[in-house]
Formats: C-alpha cells, structure tokens, sequence
C-alpha cells in the first residue's frame, strides 16, 4: 500500500503535544499551567482523530479541552497562583517520565496501522464480531453508540455513578450554593 | 460537458480560496510569533484569523456539495465569525483595562525609555 | 453605554445554539459519534457560559441549584431502574429486549438505549453544573492588592 | 483526489501555524498573550480538524470541529474574567459598578 499521509499529522501532533508537556513542567505559574493543559487536551484530541479515534476526541474535545479549564480556573479561585518552589530532583523526575514516553510514542508510532485500515486490530477480533452483531442485536447505526449504552451498559452505569459520585463529593465538600454567600442571603 | 467544466471551476475556487486562507493563518501566525508587543500582535492573531478561518471553511464549503456537512460547516463559520473577534476583543480590553502599555520605543528614539515594555 | 456590550450580545446570540448542539449531539447518536456524555457537558458549557457573562446569581435562577441536585440524582436513578425494570419483565439486568413486544425486531434494545442516555445526559449535566456552582460560588479569598 | 492534495495541503500549514502559535504560548511575557495565543490556537486546530475531516472523508469530526469552536470562547472569557476580576461568580455588569464603589471607599 502507498505511504499513509496522515501518519505526518500523527507525527507533528505528538511533537506539539511533548513540546507542550515539556513546558507544563518547566512554567510556574500556574493560570499558563491551566492554559497549557488546555492545549495539551486539545492537541490529543486532534491526534484522536488522526488517529480515526473520533469518539474519543469528541469526549477529549468536549470534556479536556473546554469544561475542564473553566472547572480548573473555578477551582484555583480557592488556591494560590503559583505553584510552591519544587525541589531540582523532583522536576528532573518528572521530566524523564514525559520524555522517556513521548519517546516511547515515538517509537510505535511507524508501527501504527494505516489510516481506516480494514486489517488493523482494532477492526479484527472483537472489536469486528461487535461490527457484524450490532446490524441484527441493536438496528443502531452507530456502533459505539450500541455498545456504551446495550453490550456495556453495566459498564456505562458504572461510569455514571463515578460522575454522580464526583458530584455528590464536591457538592458535600463545598455544598452546592457556595459556602459563605448563603449566610448573607438568607 | 457543462457539469464538469462547472465540476472544475467549483474545484480551482474552492482550492484557491483555501490556499490562499492558510496563506493568511500562516502569516498570522508568523506575526504572532515576529510583531513586538501584545498590541500589534492583537492584529496579527485577531485580523488574520478572522479572514483566513472564513476563507478556508468557504472553500470547504464548495468541495462538500450540497448535505448536511455543508449546513455544519456554514455553521462553524458563522460559530467562528462571532466568537473569534469577540475573544480578540475581550483580551485587548482586559489588556488595556490592565494597564498594559504598548511598546512605543521603535517610534520615538529619543526618550522613550519610560514607556517600554510589558509588564 | 452598559460594560461588556459586545460580550453580552455574543453570548446572548451564542447559548440558544450551543443549546440546540447539544441536543443534537445528544439525539445525533445514533448516527454518528457524539451521545450523552458529550451532549451533557456541551449542555452544562452553554449554562457556564450563561453564568459567567450575566452571573452566577442570574444562572441560579434558570437553573436552581435545586433542580440540579434532584437532576443529579434522577439521572442515576433512571439508569439503575431500567436495569431493575429489565429483571421484573424476566431479563438479565440491563437487557432491554423485552422492551418492545416484538423481540425480533430490536425495538426492545432501542427504546432501552433512548431511556439510559437520557439518564446518563441529566446526570453528566447537573454535575458539572453542580461542580461549577459548587466552585464558583464562592468568592476569592485573596485580596485586592495581592493581584 | 486533488481536492484532498490541496486539503493536506491546507492542513500542513495550519500545523505550520499552529507550532509557531506554540512557541508565542512558551515565551509569551504577559500572560494577554497567552490567552491570545490559546485562542488563536484553538481556531487554529478548529480549522485543522475540519480539513481533515474532509481530507480523509470522515465528515463527523465536522462535529468535533464544531463543538471545539463554541468551547474555545467559553475558555477564552473564564480566564479573561479570572484574570481581571479574580472571580468567576459576578456578572460582567455589575463589575465595573463594584469596582468604582471600591475606588471610593478608598
């Protein structure tokens, strides 16, 4: 088969997505830390769908690039702006882990099947049994719909329980109308 | 005959306005990155992108034909038009709000020295 | 002339359609990428919008905090009851094929998918609601001159 | 074919422009021109995805594209308020209303 173009997007966009974790570790302060990590959502969403991922990057797209800056900008109203002085060793820590497996990517990256490739993993084995169901178990178009919501449902329920219990938390935590404001009010 | 030689236009178009948009966003983004302060950089990141995005979703609007990508992607424009002059202008106002002077040195050589600089 | 015109008139030209993206995410589904999880985030992002332009006050009266907790809850809820619904009609838990009297046809599983994501699009949507509420809510503790 | 020569075309650049929008995020001085740079990155890859997604013929990441496009300016005005106003909770009326009273309280 001829080379896969897209594969150079996959190339850049890790590139990108290193060069902006390098950065999250060196900058201190921290409305750029949020800033950055906004971009670095944003470029793995964009790598998600280059890598024909396009479920993953909607949720990415949705969830790590947009709310989460604003929830992350509501949760620094409570925090200080700049991080604490981090001991040397620390950083260089965290700065192997980030090089060492955006290097690692790297590497598996020529290995990546071509793009909508018919014989890739993802599309054999399992993954193509749910394919050849889906049509007669659930008539659902959309695949991954069929399968988050009737195949996994157990799976998604789970999943929705983690979010009311994140809700619950925080709501416990901070209560839901705002601390102090609701002594003035009433 | 007259469907492909409309088949064509459509397409020389629909390329040249989008080379010519990324044109525009790649110039943009060299501004970005060349022009001296937060002020003239405003220019390059608000005035270029707003061009540049309208150009580029135009000419894909012509490859799509006539579906419902076509309606998503008049959308996006429209999505873009709004909001990409809008957070320009928001960030140049808290800018200015600030207190944030432009860089006015290149332009007065002699004494400029107490309004250079961002803070 | 009022502070913050043109953002105001942006935001008011803009919530109504990320409203109806949402929903269109949400119901789009079926066809194409996108469902519940993403349509409830898209949904809350149009009110935290809405709250961050005219307010968190303003925002608490269109959706009070009330209606979010009793969202939060409903969501988790429904999706568990569908379960237990599957088991009273003599189906493993979330099986939806009894669902629909005709079993062949899959009308059972379809009506089942519809029932859960509404649950799993109330919940996602209340929560972050709830979590910027909960965080924004409260007023910063550093002081003017700190900044 | 062509038509996708030229949307690969197009969406190399906006690579291009997207990494030099990068290096303006690293160094930027004032934290103004980061929030310029995000957003302007942020149309950036808005713009990419859509290229792409008409490059390789899988339209429904029009969607994404969308979605990122309305985001974006919420993203983009939640660090602007908590910037100048230190608070995500009042609205940008009142602002400039509270604020005058403070001046004079001083």
């Amino acid at each position: 088969m001829n080379f896969d173009y897209t594969q150079i997007f996959d190339y850049a966009l890790l590139l990108m997505m290193l060069a902006v974790g390098v950065a999250v570790i060196r900058l201190r302060n921290l409305f750029a830390v949020v800033m950055l990590t906004g971009v670095y959502s944003l470029l793995s969403a964009a790598w998600f769908v280059s890598l024909d991922a396009l479920d993953v990057g909607f949720t990415e797209a949705a969830v790590g690039a947009g709310i989460s800056t604003v929830l992350l900008l509501a949760a620094m109203l409570l925090t200080a702006r700049e991080c604490a002085p981090v001991k040397p060793g620390r950083h260089w820590a965290a700065l192997v882990v980030t090089v060492a497996a955006g290097l690692a990517l790297f590497y598996a990256l020529p290995d990546m099947p071509e793009y909508g490739a018919v014989e890739s993993p993802a599309n054999s084995g399992v993954g193509m049994d749910y394919m050849m169901r889906t049509a007669d178990d659930i008539q659902i178009p959309n695949v991954v719909t069929a399968v988050l919501g009737s195949y996994r449902g157990f799976d998604t329920m789970g999943e929705v329980f983690v979010v009311f219990a994140a809700g619950v938390g925080v709501a416990l935590l901070l209560t839901l109308t705002g601390g102090r404001r609701r002594e003035e009010d009433e | 005959m007259a469907a492909l030689i409309l088949e064509i236009v459509i397409d020389v178009v629909s390329a040249a306005l989008m080379l010519t948009g990324a044109g525009f966003v790649l110039a943009g983004a060299i501004g970005m990155l060349r022009l001296p302060d937060f002020y003239t950089r405003l220019h390059a990141a608000g005035v270029t992108d707003t061009l540049g995005a309208e150009m580029i979703v135009i000419g894909l609007m012509l490859q799509t034909g006539w579906s419902l990508d076509t309606v998503k992607l008049a959308l996006l424009g429209l999505f873009v038009f709004l909001t990409s002059p809008t957070a320009t202008h928001a960030t140049a106002n808290a800018a200015y709000k600030a207190g944030l002077k432009p860089v006015l040195t290149r332009f007065r050589p002699r004494g400029g020295d107490g309004e250079g600089g961002a803070s | 002339m009022a502070p913050h015109l043109i953002l105001r008139v942006v935001a008011k030209l803009l919530i109504p359609l990320i409203l109806v993206f949402g929903f269109y995410v949400h119901f789009h589904a079926k066809y194409a990428p996108g469902g519940a999880f993403q349509a409830g985030v898209i949904l809350a992002a149009a009110v935290i919008l809405y709250a961050l332009i005219f307010g968190v006050d303003a925002a608490k009266k269109a959706v009070p905090p009330w209606a979010v907790r009793v969202a939060m809850a409903m969501g988790a809820f429904i999706f568990a009851a569908v379960g237990f619904v599957s088991i009273a009609m003599g189906a493993n838990f979330l099986d939806y094929t009894p669902f629909h009297p005709n079993e062949a046809l899959a009308r059972g599983q379809y009506i089942g998918i519809v029932v859960v994501e509404i649950g799993v699009l109330m919940t996602v949507t209340a929560v972050i609601i709830a979590i910027f509420y909960a965080f924004a809510g409260r007023s910063p503790e550093i002081t003017e001159e700190e900044w | 074919m062509i038509m996708a020569a030229v949307d690969f075309a197009v969406a190399a650049m906006l690579l291009a422009g997207m990494a030099l929008i990068l290096a303006r995020l690293f160094v930027g001085p004032t934290l103004y021109d980061r929030v310029l740079a995000v957003n302007a990155f942020g149309t950036k890859t808005v713009l990419f995805l859509v290229c792409f997604a008409l490059m390789v013929g899988e339209t429904a990441a029009i969607d994404i594209a969308l979605l990122y496009a309305l985001v974006n300016f919420i993203a983009t005005i939640a660090i602007l308020k908590f910037f100048r106003y230190r608070s995500l909770e009042v609205a940008l009326s009142q602002m400039a209303l509270r604020r005058a009273l403070d001046r004079e309280d001083d």
